[in-house]
């Protein structure tokens, strides 16, 4: 379903929709999981082994070993279900938010500190495409 | 009858519980943060509510990707704390209210809103960090809470527009409890302008959130025009929980005293959006 | 575009499967019963549905008093078997259709109607039986199927006029599919007159069961006026599931055919009401 | 809360509403502990250790035991739960409605099949009070 969506064309963004929610189903399960402190300690003991557990993907294996926050995104992770692994790891939202946009943590906190990232230029992908 | 004395409205960035919890607040990156918070620690004194009406998100927490509600009412007993992944925050208990919340849901499924009523919830950042934000660090909470969660996690969330009408339910449901003189203040969680995902992370729009911050009180009918579109190239992937604050509005009285507003960019990744109104009944 | 062919009504009482996976389908009093579905079974095969959207409401199965929504959508890709305290019916697993239900999810809840929405759930009588009735014993379903349940256990449930509301908004999103030629069949379970409980247990009430089947069809905004305490009296307690006939008939074109109408006392407590109509889209 | 509603009018009728439900919801819990096999197993070979497992009220435990189902609806139970205990004991919709009218099964499928219960004279508690 290569569906047209009006918020495809916001750029950087990947809002969670039916597709989404489909491809991802077994990998924010995953996610879920950990909110379990016993869950938590035999994914930090065997992280590969833990993950045979759950229906995903090999792609979506991989992005989570590698802690691939964009990646897990592309394959159907929702942030807020990313977010019990990157807690789970002690890492924080900002931590995560920083590491997808390939800025270091201080830059992308810099960047924070001096009101954020604009709106201006930011709204639709043809900005992105005209700032070469 | 029981009474709406008014309404707040807050973000509830994560980052804020975790600073309370490890007593970072006077460091001066937290502290600018609440002190934006201090007029509404004296304020929910004065106002005294009996119970508050929490609108909120959760966060992937109580509700997986099995099921996802889109409007909820907690009627249970208590609520318990979440593991979000690094144990439960170290936080009381929520005490809910079982006779109200269940008055409620029976009226506005009279009245055509199609809620899930639930008896059986733990609560997340999204519920809890608010009321540390206002009521510190206690051992109890000193008020009884009544969860509406409200999904913003899959798209697409309820209308901004369904969501004033739902407010506007929820307030004519509470006013017509027949318990004398319950008090009832009504919090509307979540944004401003947030996105914590992708290439955009880090996105806040200012003009657009004092600009909602400008009309919620006087004019929330414009804002309930805003298309998820809006919203989401606007204000973030993230700052479609806005829709939220419009339930809490809804509530209120046609007319409402602002009695504080508070814009602070950032906590975390977030512009925190604090609001306090009163309501001006006839 | 997907076409909305017709839709069937039925009374889905448990004893009617009992009675198929039990062989008693040709005793007299069973069989009185399974006579009425005749037509059905031939009316199916015309009709050729891929996809069945079944309306009908879970009996304390999927839904424990833990979390009560109000209208709910399966958007799995299969729905196991509940088992309701004898073991599983003996019947296939019902197979969904993630595209089309996801599809209708969004539609409806930008049309605002607020949804649960649901990845994973067993199915129990309510959703077995009528499938059951009309295709006999098969080794699988010939068809998709999207269930679609409503909450009439815990008072109140969504009033008459909300249910015919959103068959209209569920009807205008199945038509808005884009999968060229789906043929769509709608059912509408539950009822007719039953009462299951308490010293009145055993109420049926012929004439008022009549009269709705005589306005379901030509007149179906006479029944959105009918109250919970009017279904309640006179339908029985349990009657009031007839307010799942109304999302059904919403969902079909204003005009429709009455092409088979069948009403039969009792199946075990029930007053057994069964209808097929025929869309006329202009 | 002894509120008034339209619907206590009808006789021999009591709606599943919000008193109700939080009156029975350890009762109703039980019921559907019993759509497991092993619990309905359970259960069979010792009722009374089986119910303590839950937070039921004394009340709500005799009259399980005791199988009389207007005592189970009178504290907060409802038939649709009530169904996996008389499920778990072989029996019917009709058995347990038999039951609850007092009447035998086969003076209450005799009913059933004259036309049931008629409404005339049903539809509210002054007209069962006048029929003396
Ligand atoms: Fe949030
Ligand atoms: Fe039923």
């Amino acid at each position: 379903m290569p569906k047209v969506n009006d918020y495809d064309d916001i750029p950087g963004t990947t809002v969670f929709d039916a597709a989404r929610s489909r491809k991802g189903y077994h990998l924010n399960s995953f996610c879920m999981s950990l909110m379990k402190a016993e869950n938590r300690a035999a994914f930090k003991a065997d992280e590969e082994g833990y993950l045979k557990r759950f229906g995903m993907t090999e792609a979506q294996r991989q992005a989570v070993l590698k802690r691939d926050w964009n990646w897990m995104i592309q394959e159907g992770g929702n942030i807020y279900f990313l977010a019990k692994l990157f807690f789970t790891d002690g890492n924080s939202f900002q931590y995560a938010a920083a590491e997808m946009t390939g800025m270091s943590q201080e830059d992308y906190a810099k960047m924070m500190l001096a009101g954020g990232r604009p709106i201006e230029g930011n709204r639709s992908k043809s900005e992105w495409e005209n700032r070469g | 009858m029981a009474k709406i004395i008014g309404g707040l409205t807050t973000s509830h960035v994560p980052a804020l519980g975790a600073a309370m919890d490890n007593g970072k607040t006077e460091e001066p990156y937290w502290k600018a943060v609440f002190d934006g918070y201090e007029r509404a620690k004296s304020w929910i004194v004065e106002a005294s509510p009996d119970v508050i009406f929490l609108v909120y998100n959760d966060h992937a927490t109580a509700f997986s990707m099995d099921l996802i509600p889109t409007f909820a009412i907690g009627c249970a007993e208590e609520f318990p704390i979440a593991d979000e992944g690094w144990g439960p925050r170290p936080v009381p208990t929520v005490k809910g209210h079982p006779d109200l919340a269940w008055h409620v849901a029976q009226s506005v499924i009279l009245d055509e809103f199609d809620l899930t009523i639930i008896n059986k919830m733990e609560v997340d950042h999204g519920l809890t960090v608010p009321l540390s934000l206002v009521y510190g660090q206690v051992k109890e909470w000193p008020v009884r809470v009544i969860p509406f969660p409200v999904n913003v996690v899959q798209y697409p969330p309820p209308t901004a527009n369904r969501c004033y009408n739902l407010g506007k339910a929820l307030g004519k449901a509470i006013r017509s409890f027949e318990q004398q003189d319950l008090r009832v203040v009504v919090f509307g969680t979540g944004g401003m302008s947030h996105q914590l995902q992708g290439k955009r992370a880090g996105l806040i729009n200012k003009k657009f959130d004092l600009a909602f911050q400008d009309k919620i009180g006087p004019n929330p009918q414009a804002l309930t025009k805003i298309s998820h579109l809006e919203f989401l190239r606007e204000s973030g992937s993230e700052g479609i929980e806005l829709v939220m604050w419009l339930i809490m509005r809804g509530a209120l009285s046609e007319q409402v005293k602002e009695v504080h507003r508070f814009y602070h960019v950032p906590a975390s990744n977030t512009a925190v959006g604090h609001m306090i109104f009163e309501s001006q009944e006839a």
